[in-house]
This record gives C-alpha cells, structure tokens and sequence, in this order.
C-alpha cells in the first residue's frame, strides 16, 4: 500500500474526482491548504495599499492506494490536474503504510480500503 | 391647505427614505445569494448603481420622466429639473413644466427625491440577474443609460402623462413601471451574457450554485419588505389615512400569502421547504400586488398573493430549463410577478377602492377592458425595454466587452475586478467545482479546455 | 379632526412599520445566538412566522381579541375583519364592533396593521426559545394556535375590553399581553423539548453552546432597539407630542441603563464583560420598560433599566442551573423581565404622567392596589397561557412530533429540515462537540449510544 | 399652532429614531473593516457607547450644551434635564432655561432626545480610529468624558448660542460639532496609543490590514446613508416642506457625487476599485455636506460631495504615510471631511436659501467674511477638542492604561478582554501575519522579541 | 515511533478526544477535512435543483507515538469512534518517523513526544 | 527527499515563511489545523457559563526537501519559530519519500521540488 499526495488546483478538483471516481477509487482525503512554490502570488488593495499574496489557495488530495494501482492512479491525476502553467501543483507518494484498519469493522489491510 | 402640505410631505419622504433603504435589501439578497468570490463586486455594484442612478435621474431622467411634452417622453425642464414649478402647489393652481405631477402638493425636492429612489430600484434590480459574470464598467454604463433613458421613456408614458396613461392603464406603484423594467433590461443582459462557467454541463445537467450567506439573504428580504411600506403606500404622494392605511393591508397580506404559497410549494415540489425560495416568494407577493395595492380589495390582496407564490416556484424552475441562468431569481421576482401584478389589476381591481376610477377589473364584472389595456402596457413595454437594453449590451459587448475572462470568472470577480477579498480572514473552499450532481459532470470538458488555454471569453 | 386623523395616521402606520422591522431583529438575534448549523432553519422560522400571524390575526385573531363580546373573548366581526366599524371615528361617534380600540383616532385598517406586527411579536419570541430541535413543521402549527386563539384572547383580557381590564391592570405596550405571553408560551415548549444534546452532561454540567454570529446578534439587538421607538411610543396610536416624546425617553433610558448594569454585573461574575449577555442585556431594559413607559417619570426607567439588566444576568444563570434549555436567552428576556416591567408599573407609576389616570404606584404612594392588580394580570396570563400553550404543545407531540431526531439534531436542522446550508463556501467546524468542559465529559455516554442507534427520537 | 406641534414632533423624533439608527451602522462598518479576532470587541464598544452617552448626556451633558450660561458654557438645568422649561412654546412665549432651542417648537424630551443621539454619534466616531488595540475599559471611561463635558462644550459654543455661534458660524448638522469633534477626539486617541501591530515594518513599510467582513461594511454604509436623512433634513427641528425636502436632496447628492469620485480616484490611483475606499467615499461625502444641507443648492452639493470623495482618497493615503494608524478611515472621512464641509458653508453658502440668513459664501460674492467665521470655528474646536480629548487620555494611559497587551493584541481583544469569540463554528486564519508584503517584513524583529518575553505592554 | 492517522466523524471528536486524554496520550493535530469513501453523500437542494454532496466532513486526528504505544491508542480510536454505520472512517499507521524536536526546547527522540 | 512537518504557532507564520524564503526554500504547503499538547488550553465564556477550549490554533507547514537540506531548513525552523514559551510546536521528519511529480510537466524526483 503506498499513500498518494497531490497538491492541485481548487477548480480542478471536480474533474479529478470525476475521474477517479470513473476509475473505481473512492477513498480520499480533501484538505483545504494553502500552498507556495514557484507560482507567484495575488496582488490584493486594502484601501489603496496593494500587497502581495503570496500563499495561493490548493486542494490536497490523499489517498491510501493498492501499490499496483499507483502508476494508474498517478496518470489520471495527471491528466486530469493539468493545465500547463505555473501552480498545477505536485504528486508525492510515500511508500511506507504499515498498518490500515476500518474503524467500522476492525478489517485490516487491503481490503480495508 | 398648508397643514396639508406638511403631512404630506412627511410621508413623501419618509416613504421615499424607506424605498432608498431598499438598496441595502437588495445587496445583501443578490450578495447572500451568490458566491463568496464574488461577493465584493456584487456589493460594489450595488453600492455604486444608487450613486449613479441619483446623478442620471438628476441630470435628465426625471426631465425625460415627467417634463411636459408629447405622449412618448418629456421635452421640458429636462435637465437637472431645469423646469419651472410653483408645487407644492396643485390642480388649477399649479403652473410648471412637471403638470403630470401637479397633483402631489409637496416641494419639487421631494417629488424628485421619491421618484429617484424609485429609479434606483429598476437599475438595482438588472444587478442580481447578471451578476457573477459581467464587468463592473460596463454594468456602471448600463445603469447610466437605464436611469437616464430607458426606465425614464417608460415612465413617461404611464406616471408621466404619455400614452399609455391616456390608454387607461393603470400601475400604482410600478409592478410594470419599475419591477418588469428592471426585469426585462436584466433578461436582455443575462441573454446577451449566456449562463454563468459550470452553471450547465455539457449533457446539459443543471448545477446548482447555491448562495454563501443564507443570513445575509434573509436580512435583506426583510428589509425589502420594511421599504415596500414605503413603496407601496408612499405612492399616494399623500397622507391619505384610508388609502395608506388599506394599502398597507394590501401589501402586507399579499407577501404574507405569497411566503405560505412558496413554502407549501416547494415543499410539495422539492421534498423540503427551500429558504432561498420562501425568500423570493415574499418578494414576489409584494412585486405582485405592486401594480394593485390601491385598486383591490384585501382578500383579492391574499389570492394575488398565493398566485404570485406559486408562479415564481415554477418560474425558477423554468428559467432555469431553459438555461436563462439568474443567479439571484431576479427575472422570476421581478419581470414575471411584475407582469402578472400588472395584469392582476385588470382582474381584481374595484373602482374606487381607495378613490380612484380605475373601473372593475374583469373578475368584478368590469369586463375585459382594463385587463386589455394592462396588457398592452405589459407587452408595449416589454418590446420597448427589452430591445432599448439590448441594443445597449450589444454595443458595450462590442466596445468594451460585458464578460470577465473566463479566468477571472473562475477565481472569483473579487480578485479580477477589484483586487478585494470580501472575507480575508475565514478559510472558504470553492463549492461549485467540488459538487458531483446528481448525474453529468460539473465542469464541461470544452470550457474546461478554455481554461487550460488560459483565459478564454466566452 | 381631519387633521388629527392624518397625523395620527401617519404616526401609527410608522410605528407599526418599525415593530414590522424587529422581526429582522429577531431572526439575527435568534440566529446569531444558535450554530451556523440550524441556521438556515432559525431564519425560515422567523421568516414564516410573521406571514403565518399575519393571515391567522387577519383570519380570527384581529376578531377574537377587539370584536366586541364578553370579558373573555370577542364574538363580534370574527373573521377577516369583518365587522362593522366607523373608524376613525372615535368616542361616541363610533359606531361598530370593535369598541375597544374606539379611542383611536385612525382607520381600522391602521389598527388592524398595527395590532398585527404585535402578534407577530408574541409569535417570534417563542421560535428562539424552542430553536436547534424544534420541527419545522410542527413550530409552524403551534405558531397559528398562538396567534389565532391565545395572543387573542389573553389581548381581549388586557386591551380588549375584557376583565384584566376592567380589573385596572395597565400594560401600556405590552410587557405582558406581548412578551410574556411569548415567554410563557415558550417556556411550554422548551419543557416539553427537553434541552439539546450535548447541553448538559451526564453528570450534570452545563455545556455552553457558543452562537455563531455575534456580528448579526449585535445588528439584531439594535434593530429590536430601533423598532422598540415603534413598539412603545407606537402604543399611544395618536401622536401626542408630550406622550410619544415622554415615551421615547423612558424607553431609551431604560434601555441604556439596563446595557450599562449587565454589563457591570456580567463583568464582576463572570471576570469578563460578555457580549451575548450585554445584547441581552439591552433587550431587557426595553422589554421591562414596555408596561411602564407612559406611567413613569424618566428617573424611574433609570431604575427599571438598572433592575431589568441584573435580572436578565440571574435569570440567564438560573435557567441553565434549571437545565431549562434556552439558546437565546428568551425566557429571561421576554418572560422574566415581561412579569418584572408588568409589577413594574405597580411600583413606579405616577398617575395622570401622560394623561392615562393609572394611580399612582406603590414607591409614590398609591399604596399597593395597582400593584396587586398588576400581579393578578401576571399570574392569571400565566396560567392560562402556560396551560394552553402546553396542551397545543403535547398535541403536537402526540400527533407529528415536535422534536427532530437526534441524528438531525446532531447532524444540523439545516440538512434535516432544509437540505440547505446557511454558508456552504465557509470552512465551519463543530464546535459544540469539540469542547471539553472544565469537568465532565460534553457527550454523555446514554445519548451517544442513542446516537449509534440511528437517530432515536429523545 | 398645537397641529405644527403635533407635526413637529413626529418629524423630530422620527429623524432622531433613523439617528439613533446609525449606531447600527458605524457597528458594521467599524467591525467589517477590522479583523475576525477583534469583532466581538467592536462591536461591544459601538453597542455600549451609547447606553454610556444616553446616561452621561442626560445625566449632565445636555445641560452644559443647551443650558442658558455664558458663552463657554451652559450654567443652569445642568443635571438630568433639571430646569424650568414651557416647551413647545416657542420665541418669546418661550420660558426657561434652555433658550438656546427656544426656536423649535417640540417638547423637551422630543429637544433632548433629538440631541442625545447626536452626541451619540460623536462618541461612536472615536470607537473605529482606536480600534483593534484599545482597553475597553478606558473606552468606556472615554466616553463618558467626551459626551459629558467634551461635545457639550463645543456644542454650546456653536448650536447652545455661544462665541461661535455669536461670531457668525454656521454648522447646520454638524459637520464640526458631531464630525470634527469625534474626529479630534479619536486622533488624540490615535496618537498616544500608536499603530497596531504589524501595521508598520522594521523599515517603514506600511503593511495593510484587511477587514474580515465587506458584506457587514457595505451593510453599515448604506445604513449610515439611511440615517443620515434623520441627522441632516432632522436638524431643521420642524417639519418645514421646502426645507427639509432640499435637504435629503443635497444630503443624497452630495453622497452619491463622493460615491463616483472616489470610485473613479481610486480606480485610477490604485488601479482597480476598491470597495473599502468607495464605502468611505459615501461616507466623506455625506460628512462634507453636514454643515452646509440647508444653506447651498443641489448643485453646489455635487460640487462639495465630488470634492469630499477625492479627498478621503488623498487622505486616507496620507494618514498611512504618515503612520496614523486608523483601522475605519474615522479620521479622513470624519475628521478631514468635518473641516472640509464647514468651510464650504463659507465657500458655497447662498443666503436664505432655506430661511436661514447665512449671508453668501465666497464664491456667491459673499466674500471672505462667512469662510473665516467658518474657519475660526475649524481652528478653535480643533485646538480645543485636540487638547481636552488628549489630556483626558493622557491620564487615562498614566492611571488604568489605554492599550492591552502585545499578547492580547497578537491573539485578538475578544480572547483578552471579553473571553468571547464571534464566530466561534467557522474556521479563520490570521491573515495580518500571514501576508508578506511587497518588500520588508511583515513582522518587525523588536516588536517579535518583546512578544518573546511575554506581553510588553507597547 | 510511529505517525497514527484516523478519520473519524466529526460528532465522535469530543469522545475521541476523551479517551485518548483518559490515556494520557496527550499530543495531537486535528484537522477539518472532507472525505468521500464507500458512504453515500447528502442530497442538498437549492432552489429547487437537488444535488448530491458527495464529499463528507471528517476529522483528521495525527498523532506520533511511541511504538510500544500503538497498539493501546489504535484500541482506544477503534472503540470510542466507532458507530457501526457507514463512514465510521479509518486508521492509517505510518512507520517511518525518522525524527521529532520541540521546537520550544530543542529536545529530540522520543522525550519530544 | 524527506518530507519535514512543522507544527507552529500561527502567529509566528510570517517570520518561518520569510526565514525559509531567504534560505531559498520556496515550496511548501500550509494547513490550519487545532492541536493539543503540554500547553494547558484558552478559557472562554458564553452568557456566564465558562468553558475550556483546549484545541489550540497551530499551523501545520509540511515541505518535501532534498535529503542535503534537511538539517539546513530544520535549524531555520527552530530558531524562526521560538518564543520559549509552551505551545512553540513540532518538527516530524519523515524519510520514506518514494516518488515526487511535477503535475505540469511530468518532471520526477528532486528536480520536480
Ligand atoms: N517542495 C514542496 N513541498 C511541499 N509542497 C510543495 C513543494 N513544492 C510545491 N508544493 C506545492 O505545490 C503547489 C504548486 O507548486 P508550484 O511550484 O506553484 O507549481 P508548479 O509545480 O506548476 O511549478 C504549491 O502551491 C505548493 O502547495
Ligand atoms: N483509501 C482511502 N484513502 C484515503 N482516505 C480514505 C480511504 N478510504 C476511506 N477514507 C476516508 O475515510 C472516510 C470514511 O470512509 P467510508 O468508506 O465512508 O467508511 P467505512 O470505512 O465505514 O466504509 C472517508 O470519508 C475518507 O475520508
Ligand atoms: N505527539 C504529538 N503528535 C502530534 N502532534 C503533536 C504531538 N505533540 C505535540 N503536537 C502538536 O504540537 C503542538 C504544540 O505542542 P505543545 O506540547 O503544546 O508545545 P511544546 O512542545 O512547547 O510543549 C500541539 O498543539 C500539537 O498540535
């Protein structure tokens, strides 16, 4: 099992989950995050004084994958999180999950996810 | 005869403070509904449509409205009420250039000042229609034109003296003269416009794009109905007791019903009463009852109503079928209560009423003849104001464009527009692109394209 | 006499504008004071209940409480108004069924509005009380029993005519016939509920539940405040210079005074001046000043205003000791401070103060008799109201239920009720389950287990 | 006589109700424009400041201010409106001790309520320019010195017939007596507290601190308007038609000319239109108009409120650079615009305008005589306010402090001082140190090290 | 030591809560999520058009642990979250701590916890 | 690559951001969560009854760095994020990164940082 971490768009989210969801991968996490990297920010005003916002609004999706539905996975995230400019965000994926249980069932492994 | 003066013009102003009040009303209804992205250009629009409706009207639209002239509009005292006025004198006594208000007998000043909260109301209304999409210069040029031409050439024709009013129809306090004309320059807009990035999917699925602020939606509805008692009965120019207090009633039990109505409605409809529903019904009962308030009794007052509760549940509906995309339910409320209110007068309108020979409306055995001149006014309007506006989009779509970039649509007007945040210190997410409906995706494939090409117009 | 009638007219119709706009109060108030959860389901009560008292006082209520009839209740011109009446004749020129408003100058349909946003009123109060459990449903029908039949006949009592009357009890603008009545009523209600979940513990701590809005409570007290100029001043229904300017004192300084003392009293309990107790704070003053305000010199309501804001702080306190469940503070606003403004004019009155021949009070030496008239109008309102309102209360329960299910509850009445959301664009937590209490533990074990059981009705 | 009374009093009382209604609006503005964390804070100030005002005026404020005396101040019915007093007789039939209002024709409590709320409003001025770091202790304290001595004071010199008054100033509405005065009195403040922190970097850079809320801001702009057309056309006292109708039409000219001058000087300045400075913008333009409502036609209104919105541009910018850290733009639309339109009375004045005999103004062919009336007025509040406002919190900072700690101000007033927080379901950030600005640091190093040693009180 | 990561309802938080501080497992970052799994969403309605909210609120809770630790705390989630319906959430063990320090003091290892 | 995870006090924000921006570390991701620790919680009121909120605001910053830079950006954390008083927070360093991806352009491993 590996855990899948990518950072994207907001308005991205719908067609990644549309996407994921047409491939039979449900399970995820969404947290509302903002994020920094090479993109440059926002110029807001506040009553004639303009500042820079420079911590831009992301979407971070986590996911616990079956290691042979990463490479699958990654691509339709890809795909699907891309629109070529600066900002579309990145995949992390950690590869060390050693335990997953279902709190409704108590299942363990795999078929807990 | 002085005393009268003075009453009436106490409750002349007073009236028109409350209609003035109404702005408030409509900012927090059209920001509440729409996204919180968007919210400071909304409340922007709003903010500023009153300024430039009060400079427009000064200038020439009041001149345009009730300057002596032909049937069509004023000719006199057109600018900056230019004209001479002896009010508050009236009738016989009156000598000026504005005789088709010479029976009001308060000040010019506050003749003026209460037809211009009334303009106001008209422009304010086209705000929420087209809001969410359009540039925020282009809809300050509308509103010039709409106050200065437009809603003043209509009012002429029925307040001002012109022909309609000579046709013998009858719009106490604008069911037709404000509501439909805001309404049909809104429809022109949102036609012109097209429907708002993700509104519709490409198999042509509705998503809905529900409002940020419930709150704030429902504080502004109650305060609409707190300026309609201005509205409404301040339409008597005068501090009539029967009249007002009966038009009060009018008012008051009309919304009333028209919440039960929408509620009980949607209910059947939808599952679960819908509060964004219930508030534009009780919106749509006092924009029914508008046109009527004088002429009818309190129980046609209760049934007009219930009617109007009804037609705007199944107007929302329809509208949005037909992928007429109003964030707001501005065209339901305003444009389709304000025809039937206008046409209601022809059915239920009972001569002299509040002491004036309106004739019996059609339901009180007065025949089809009031009704058909309702009708002509609603249709001759309609024609005059929906194509007046769009020619007017139309040429600011050719010159300087109405439609944000498909970007700035995206990450919200706020940003684009006005480089403003309505809420910096709240973490919001962006509803509209993380709903699923209920089968259809959210986000089309081909706009979605647009995007990736950065920026696309619609 | 013409000229009266105007002015009176206008007065009238203002004031009742301005109690029309506390039902904006209200809904903010109310709101503000509960979670962002059941939001949207506070702001449709609060919106609804004043179409559903407009149409049932229009329907009976008007009827049942000024029709003339017997000590009890009126039995002439029931329904809609129907009876004849002169108005605004007044004294011996009135001729009609509705005597006991014969004293005002106005016409009977300024009456009819003006008696009606009182109804409203007394119907708004309850919602606050019996908010974040209540069926939507449910508070809907009890909220027309209360306009219909009991507001009514305990107003026929007091200011119809009927024995209260005739028994020299003076409740000049309704510490009693409106507040407590909402008070009572509410407190119906709220026993037969049975507090939130998650309010108090197993153990028997009280779990605070923070409102969600302290902006809009903030914006609904002033708004109350505001439209308080209407309620009290309103009361005259003739604008008497010396009476209504007498009156718009009294009630301020009672309201002022009563911010300044919860404040100071909330302040050294509680270490910290609270906000929400302050708002509440306000609300009191004013309504314990309501029954007094024409009776009362202006350093009396100093010290109404003094007394209503220490009460408000004990009784807040002592009803969650109680475990009597109130978000909102209603039954020590309306209900505690209702009875204390109604005994109020028992001990500060001064005879003669505005021209009503009231006696003096117990402090300025009229002995006890006003004061002991002024109890038998708080008990018996009290018992009837309280035994009434239970029965439509266990009514209700037996037959559609009053309380949602606890999932609802828990889940929010906004998604139960509704399938709306107040703020779908904010990121909101819930707070109410992620407290824990200085001792105790905020979810006690049986309900939680309920819970796991799917939505057991409590 | 007895109906110009009764007419009167309704119109004076009705404009002090839509006066008292604007604490509701500086409430909203002075809490949308600053951050979530100090919401609660805010919103106790602007609610407690006028229950501290209500009891500090009528306890010993209005009898200095109207109080017949010497021409510095008022001598006699000093306390609790204590004098002999025939109201509404007015002119010589007029006995009393309160002569200075001998010309309006009310009672004395429709004279005193009419002025409370008034003064009222000068004490809520000084409540935004201290926000987000003041004590709300010494807020209180404050205020009861200012509406107590400081504002009656002045007010006796301008409108209680003192020197001013008698050396020929003319400040119709307030323009100085309520505007220049709050203005002064904040800027005192202001000054001897310092900026907040953050606002101001290591190196000088000026680091904006967006408000949480322009739905709320917009809401108490626009309720600020609507109160206006009590605090301006209401001064005339009676309900005289010509009047007061001219009023609420230069009064909303005024208003709506600043609206697009400052949309269009910010637009062009900044680059996009900023709604924060727009909403300021009505705000000058209805200060600047104060003064002088009744004494210039609608077009010089125009003139004055096109100038009044490019100066709050220019100034709310120049207050930054100069390190005046004022959260609202209190001092630039109250202060800066108070100057502004009382020296208009000097440049646009048209004699007898509306029956008051002002003598022109400069640019009538009046001359210089009314502009340096106007101006000795300027300069004498200004240096009298400035020091008296200083000194009283001079000693307030040297006694119980004026500013909280640098912990409380970094973690927000409502945790410190009120133990509340306003929107306790919704998930915020803390935006003000979450920003970098355009070049230098947001958080200056010193300042972040007294933060280090724990709640350096600045 | 080892990074715990549970989903649970946000109703459950405060009972969660509870038992881990009967524990005395006092440590944890708790963040407000969306989560979409084998749940079905809300049917909400706006004017008139229902539409299905398939992303549901949940509560993050991380938590470092020592690893002799694990298992009493995974218990401890597993008992006081569950409900037994749908949408009772999971945990996520993760291995691979390589090193905490307390900021306030410096302190590394396991005494940082 | 590590990933670093930084739990902070939300006032101490701007100087980390501006700290690791001199040091050339541009991205990062930024969430606002609730902790809970040694540092005893915030007392409020509500109509007079108190209660303890004892979920305190934290800002959780998590950035996916080059093995080299780790000790770099950790010792700028530390010393950027210190007051000395409870409450100052966390750094976790987790070391199981497997794969990092550019969602723009596809770019992997260190060179998608
Ligand atoms: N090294 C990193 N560690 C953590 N998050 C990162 C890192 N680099 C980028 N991110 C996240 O990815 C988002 C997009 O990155 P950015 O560099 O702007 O886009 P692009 O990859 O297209 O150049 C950032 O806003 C940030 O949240
Ligand atoms: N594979 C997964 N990866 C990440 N998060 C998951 C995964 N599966 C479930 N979750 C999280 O757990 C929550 C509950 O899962 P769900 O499947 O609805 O419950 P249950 O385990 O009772 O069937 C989801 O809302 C989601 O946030
Ligand atoms: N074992 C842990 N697991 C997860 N988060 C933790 C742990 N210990 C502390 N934290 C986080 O760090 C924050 C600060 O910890 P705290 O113990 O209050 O400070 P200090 O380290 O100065 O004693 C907490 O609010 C919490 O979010």
């Amino acid at each position: 099992m590996k855990l899948l971490t990518a950072v994207i768009r907001p308005e991205k989210l719908a067609e990644v989950k549309q996407a994921l969801t047409e491939l039979g991968c449900n399970g995820l996490m969404i947290t509302e995050i903002e994020g920094h990297g090479t993109q440059k920010g926002i110029i807001q005003q506040w009553r004639g004084e303009r500042y820079k916002v420079d911590l831009l609004p992301k979407v971070k999706l986590e996911l616990l994958v079956k290691d042979s539905e990463v490479e699958k996975i990654k691509r339709v995230i890809l795909e699907s999180a891309r629109t070529g400019e600066v900002g579309d965000g990145k995949i992390f994926i950690f590869d060390n999950v050693a335990q997953v249980i279902r709190i409704r069932t108590g299942e363990e492994g795999e078929k807990a996810l | 005869m002085e005393t009268k003066v003075v009453m009436d013009t106490i409750w002349v102003l007073i009236a028109a403070m409350l209609v003035f009040f109404m702005n408030l009303g409509f900012a927090m209804v059209e920001s509440g509904f729409a996204r919180a992205k968007n919210a400071v250009n909304i409340l922007s629009k709003n903010f500023i449509v009153f300024a430039v409706s009060s400079l427009g009207f000064l200038f020439l639209g009041f001149g345009l409205m009730f300057g002596d002239g032909n049937s069509i509009f004023g000719t006199n005292g057109l600018f900056f009420l230019g004209g001479a006025d002896n009010s508050p004198a009236t009738g016989a006594a009156y000598q000026g250039v504005y005789s088709a208000l010479s029976w009001a007998g308060v000040p010019l000043m506050a003749k003026f000042f209460f037809q211009l909260v009334f303009a106001g109301t008209a422009a304010t209304i086209v705000s929420g229609a087209v809001a969410e999409r359009i540039k925020y210069k282009s809809f300050i040029v509308f509103s010039f034109f709409l106050t200065m031409l437009i809603y003043p050439v209509v009012g002429h024709w029925i307040w001002g003296g012109g022909w309609l009013y000579q046709n013998g129809m009858f719009d106490f306090a604008g069911s037709t003269v404000v509501h439909s004309v805001g309404g049909w320059a809104a429809l022109a807009g949102v036609l012109l416009l097209g429907p708002r990035f993700g509104k519709y999917t490409a198999n042509g699925k509705i998503v809905p794009i529900p409002g940020h602020n419930l709150s704030l939606a429902t504080l502004g509805t109650l305060v609409l109905w707190f300026g309609w008692f201005g509205f409404n009965p301040g339409s008597t120019m005068a501090a009539n007791p029967e009249a007002i207090s009966h038009i009060v009633v009018t008012t008051n039990t009309a919304a009333a019903a028209a919440v039960l109505s929408t509620t009980l409605a949607s209910w059947l409809l939808f599952g679960k009463p819908d509060l964004g529903m219930t508030l534009n019904g009780g919106l749509a009962g006092l924009v029914a009852i508008t046109a009527a308030c004088a002429f009818v009794s309190v129980g046609s007052s209760l049934l007009i109503g219930l009617i109007a509760g009804v037609l705007v549940v199944v107007s929302v509906v329809a509208f949005d079928r037909l992928k007429i995309d109003d964030p707001v339910g501005a065209l339901s409320v305003h444009l389709v209560n304000g025809i039937f209110g206008t046409l209601a007068v022809g059915l239920f309108a009972q001569d002299g009423l509040t002491g004036v020979a309106t004739g019996n409306g059609l339901l009180f055995g007065g025949g089809t003849g009031l009704l058909v001149a309702q009708l002509m006014g609603v249709v001759s309007v309609g024609a005059f104001v929906f194509s007046a506006a769009l020619l007017v989009w139309a040429a600011l779509k050719m010159t300087m464009g109405i439609r944000v970039s498909l970007r700035e649509e995206i990450e919200g007007l706020d940003r684009g527009e006005h480089g403003n945040e309505a809420y910096p210190d709240f973490l919001t997410r962006k509803p509209a692109y993380s709903f699923n409906v209920l089968s259809g995706v959210a986000v089309p494939q081909q706009a979605s394209q647009a995007l990736n090409k950065g920026g696309v117009r619609l």
